[in-house]
């Protein structure tokens, strides 16, 4: 798996490409908690190049989204969600947790 | 002399096809373990989704040998065997961990409001809805899963 | 002339594409002042689709930077600027006046 | 019977061009203005920054001729004439508006200050900087200003 972080004025746009698993989970979560810790609460997640995410990494985005939303302070949304991987979402019942979007501009634009 | 036709070729019953690897009770397995039944349920012709699916449930069912049954990594193997045989894949997945009782195993909670959801929980419920049937034996030698997974239009 | 606005969060993107002369800059103009009388000064202008812009829209990018720029309320920023148009915005002198960016979800991103 | 090569084409010298056409005084008019010349310098093989300098010094003008000589629209027409020659375009307008000392127009202020810019007076600069040489003359049938524009390697 490969992340990447570009900081916006507003929000940070997180990028990750490749096989979210129980190995890999734990750097997506030090990605997102690095974000959180310096104070930054809005998130955009481009999911595009992402080929495999497991429930380890549906955990990372459940614990991500409770940071950020705690005291409404913001907001994990999900950007470009490849097919498979929003099947997996949907029959975790995940669709309605997250603000979801079809392009990063938006997203970004949203937060 | 006369010309026998050529042997019958059939895509929806070809020869039973059976492979078995075990690997390292570890995290890093696990894309391994990925790639092994990915490329089966890929040369066996179930669909995108479908392979998705296998691919899941075996990496979930992996993450919870080694998480629960070893309690940690590298306390023991995860021996994989897939059969193929008239469009249905069984994968046997095989560990020396602890005993677990499957079946007693809870639903998670699916709340739509965030603070009620647990982070935790989700893994066996994919395997259960993801696959046709599912069985789990524990005796002394350890935890044996059995997941089957049917080709559609196979 | 063909002019699409995006608002926001933070800002609005403002699209414009064919030929800004005498006879058009009055409707960029009006689309820029929509934005500010509406209380809002953060404004991304994607001038990709540019083919010409004369003196007249030149007036328009200024008075409008002008209006952002009170009492540090905003700024107009410029995006994707096409070569013969940024020939024309340097000898104009424009090049120190404005921030450049490159593509859109930088520039949204950064207002 | 002798075989005479083809006749010489030469890019760099072609026969000499002319156009000329009238437009409305009016803004409307500024977008067939731009593509009568911008066709024309297409056609004359000159490179793509100096046509788009050749349009926007011929936009400039027309517009300061609407606004400025005859200040407003529909109060007469401006005539344009094109010369090719030699890889040289010569643009004629005349119009029949207030006569204008064109020497005497301020140079702009291009301060990097943005309190300091004014938002006017950048049309004659783009004119005077983008075109290789320019006339201006008043006559009591109205004003011609004449604008040269030279190919670079051609
Ligand atoms: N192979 C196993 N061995 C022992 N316990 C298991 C095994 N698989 C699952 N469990 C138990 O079932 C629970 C639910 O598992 P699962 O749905 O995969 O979610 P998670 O692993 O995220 O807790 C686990 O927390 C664990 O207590
Ligand atoms: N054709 C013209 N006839 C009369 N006055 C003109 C003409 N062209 C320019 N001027 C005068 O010169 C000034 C500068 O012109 P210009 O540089 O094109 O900027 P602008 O038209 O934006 O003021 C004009 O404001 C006007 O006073």
């Amino acid at each position: 798996m490969e992340i990447s972080i570009t900081p916006y004025k507003h929000s940070d746009l997180v990028t990750a490409k490749g096989r979210v698993d129980s190995y890999t989970a734990p750097q997506l979560s030090e990605s997102f908690n690095g974000i959180t810790d310096a104070g930054r609460y809005k998130i955009a997640f481009d999911m595009s190049g992402l080929d495999f995410l497991s429930s380890a990494g549906l955990r990372v985005l459940i614990n991500t989204q409770k940071t950020c939303k705690r005291y409404n302070r913001g907001e994990l949304v999900l950007v470009n969600i490849p097919e498979n991987i929003y099947a997996a979402l949907d029959l975790a019942g995940f669709i309605p947790l997250f603000k979801i979007f079809d392009d990063v501009l938006t997203a970004v634009g949203s937060l | 002399m006369t010309c026998l036709p050529p042997l019958e070729v059939s895509s929806s019953r070809p020869k039973p096809f059976s492979a078995t690897q075990s690997f390292p009770g570890r995290y890093a397995s696990l894309a391994k373990i990925g790639d092994f039944v990915r490329d089966i349920a890929q040369n066996s012709g179930f669909q995108d989704f479908a392979i998705y699916s296998i691919e899941m449930a075996v990496d979930e069912a992996c993450s919870n040998i080694i998480e629960h049954a070893y309690e940690g990594e590298d306390k023991g193997q995860i021996r994989c065997s897939c059969l193929v045989e008239s469009g249905v894949l069984t994968i046997t997945l095989e560990d020396t961990g602890h005993p677990f009782n499957f079946s007693q195993a809870p639903i998670p909670n699916l709340s739509d409001n965030l603070d009620d959801r647990e982070a935790h929980g989700l893994g066996l419920y994919f395997i259960r809805r993801w696959m046709d049937e599912v069985y789990f034996e524990t005796s002394d030698e350890g935890n044996t899963l059995i997941m089957i997974k049917r080709k559609v239009n196979g």
